[in-house]
């Protein structure tokens, strides 16, 4: 039965192999971009100052869309607290506590991962990544959190507020945008600066870092309103 | 003669990865297989490191980094929930 | 320079056979625990070695690789002894081999202090 | 020392470190990197690190980084040594190992120090640590040679432990 299972998975995998390969060996490369695209290509690094052409794209000219995307997520974690919630959200199975090791090894490394968010985040018009995977792994420092240190000590409001300042904080920025600049969430609302340096690209930095902590704080929400509900069913 | 000596790395990590992956088909336990996939995914790391010189990006590095923190805290979870105390 | 790039190498070709080494422990040692040393010592060496030794290729990468290597320093232990903690936990059985546990013993005579609430 | 030199001595410890690792990160100085390095590293040191008790035994005198430097010495040796031994044991064709898991104690109170400790022996020929309870650490050893587990386990400790009983108080 086990071999069965393990042969019919090695086929699949191999199966999955093949057709990737195919896909390769199939594939042109288009050699003229349409229209749209033509436009960010060659205006982007001009107009905005971002290294990072994707992030221009992703903040300045699909900003709104980014804004709905938030939103969303925002609206996400909203209602898996509706649907999950409970009496009271305290839990009372028996557990057995982390080993000591593992609570020194997260307060260690809790602060360093939370950097390497920033991080990410901050040099999102530089370099791949940005805001959103910037706010995964803060989130991923809750999971540590949660897992290895406390589960009741961790403050709900401290979350809501960072949520409500930094999407806030986006939206007023946007309209700064309409006020001084050319629309709704131009970016030249400041100066473009140098070409390739932290504070270039005009206010990309500023959007993507709060894009970063309102995805972390909404994030760390859905898992904090999940672990309080995991309890009550075991 | 640098390249040739780390395509041979490069080759030898790869049968590793083989080796690991037969050790996580046939298992045993669930925690033998955890432990398969931590190993792959410390290996990962160099592999990911090598690319990065083969195909001279530095951003990689950076991905590294990032994979590294993901792939510790996804072993951490999953022990966690084999200890049903999550 | 051109020695210093070929000594690079040569640490991540030992590197990457440790790795290999470590692959093959998994698949020989007998019970998990034995697995997990295995497991976790060659791999950590071996990817320190390879880690080290393209940051003695590319002299502008060293810094962040050192960063790199100081977390896998840090976090390779860790979720090895926890996940060995584990296993010990939910009863995953010694080898035959093993002729002494110290562990299992303790754990009869003062059952109490194992299981604390959280 | 009272409670609120420990937690500053803590915070700026942590908050050197954090900075460090943002310049290396960015691989820059210039002056926007510095102030927003500082800035976050700031913050997150702040927020952080309000129940963190990580650094607040370590001493910062000479002789313990005299002995940090030791430490590290030895650790590096034990960890080439281990990776040594792993590889015969898992080449030669008999498979030499003969198991077991066997306590020992320690007197190390900072849990830093501990931390270090339990790494360190994870990291060492032929043994890890599976589990700790008070100040019995229980190792797992691919091969218990000796007569007396008890002394052995203790030799596996003594070997870091008089180093971190200087670095950490």
């Amino acid at each position: 039965m086990k071999i069965l299972k393990n042969s019919i998975l090695l086929v699949l995998l191999g199966f999955m192999t093949w057709m990737l390969f195919n896909l390769y060996k199939d594939y042109d490369s288009r050699d003229t971009l349409n229209d749209t695209a033509r436009y960010y290509a060659e205006k982007g690094p001009d107009e905005t100052g971002a290294a990072n052409l994707v992030t221009s794209v992703v903040v300045t000219y699909r900003g709104l869309d980014t804004l709905g995307e938030v939103t969303i997520l925002f609206l996400v974690s909203a209602i898996i607290g509706l649907l999950l919630k409970t009496e009271n959200g305290t839990r009372k199975t028996a557990m057995r506590a982390s080993s000591e090791f593992m609570i020194t090894a997260a307060k260690l490394l809790i602060p360093m991962i939370s950097l390497i968010g920033v991080y990410i985040f901050v040099n999102g018009h530089l370099t791949p990544g940005g805001g959103f995977q910037g706010g995964a792994i803060l989130a991923s420092t809750f999971i540590l959190l949660l897992i290895s240190i406390s589960r009741n000590k961790i403050g709900h409001k401290v979350l809501e507020l960072t949520e409500a300042l930094s999407g806030l904080s986006f939206v007023l920025i946007g309209i700064l945008g309409v006020i001084l600049a050319a629309g709704f969430l131009d970016n030249k609302i400041l100066g473009t600066g140098t070409f390739g340096s932290l504070l270039s690209a005009g206010a990309i930095p500023i959007i993507y870092s709060l894009i970063g902590l309102k995805v972390g704080a909404e994030l760390s929400t859905i898992i904090l309103e999940l672990n309080q509900v995991q309890g009550k069913e075991d | 003669m640098v390249n040739t000596i780390l395509s041979i790395a490069l080759l030898i990590i790869g049968l590793s990865f083989l080796l690991v992956i037969v050790r996580f088909l046939i298992g045993k336990s669930v925690a033998d297989r955890v432990v398969a996939l931590d190993a792959l995914t410390i290996s990962t790391i160099g592999l990911i490191v090598l690319l990065a010189h083969f195909l001279d990006r530095k951003i990689y590095i950076d991905v590294s980094i990032v994979y590294a923190i993901l792939s510790f805290i996804g072993v951490i979870i999953v022990a966690k929930y084999l200890e049903k105390s999550l | 320079m051109e020695f210093i790039k070929i000594c690079g190498a040569v640490l991540t070709l030992i590197g990457s056979l440790f790795i290999l080494f470590a692959a093959i422990g998994l698949l020989r040692m007998p019970d998990i625990y034995n697995r997990i040393q295995a497991g976790t010592k060659a791999t950590t060496l071996g990817s320190i070695l390879t880690l080290l030794g393209i940051g003695l290729i590319h002299p502008d990468w060293l810094l962040k690789l050192i960063l790199l290597i100081l977390f896998v320093l840090i976090s390779n232990p860790v979720s090895s002894h926890v996940l060995g903690r584990a296993a010990y936990f939910i009863g995953i059985p010694l080898s035959a081999k093993t002729h002494i546990d110290n562990l299992k013993q303790d754990r009869q005579e003062n059952p109490v202090t194992k299981e604390n609430e959280s | 020392m009272n409670l609120k030199t420990m937690k500053l001595k803590e915070i700026s410890i942590i908050f050197i470190i954090l900075f460090a690792a943002w310049l290396i990160l960015n691989q820059s100085t210039a002056t926007e990197y510095l102030v927003s390095g500082a800035l976050i590293a700031l913050a997150i040191s702040m927020l952080m690190c309000r129940h963190c008790t990580v650094f607040d035994e370590l001493r910062l005198s000479p002789k313990a980084f005299l002995f940090t430097l030791l430490f590290l010495f030895t650790f590096i040796k034990e960890l080439i040594k281990a990776n040594f031994d792993i590889a015969w044991r898992v080449l030669s064709p008999s498979l030499p190992i003969k198991p077991g898991i066997i306590r020992a104690t320690t007197t190390l109170q900072s849990k830093m120090a501990r931390l270090i400790l339990a790494n360190s022996i994870t990291l060492t020929p032929g043994t890890f640590t599976i589990d700790i309870i008070d100040d019995t650490l229980y190792i797992h050893c691919v091969y218990v040679d000796s007569e007396d587990p008890e002394q052995y386990g203790q030799q596996i400790i003594r070997k870091f432990e008089k180093y971190l009983e200087v670095i950490y108080g």
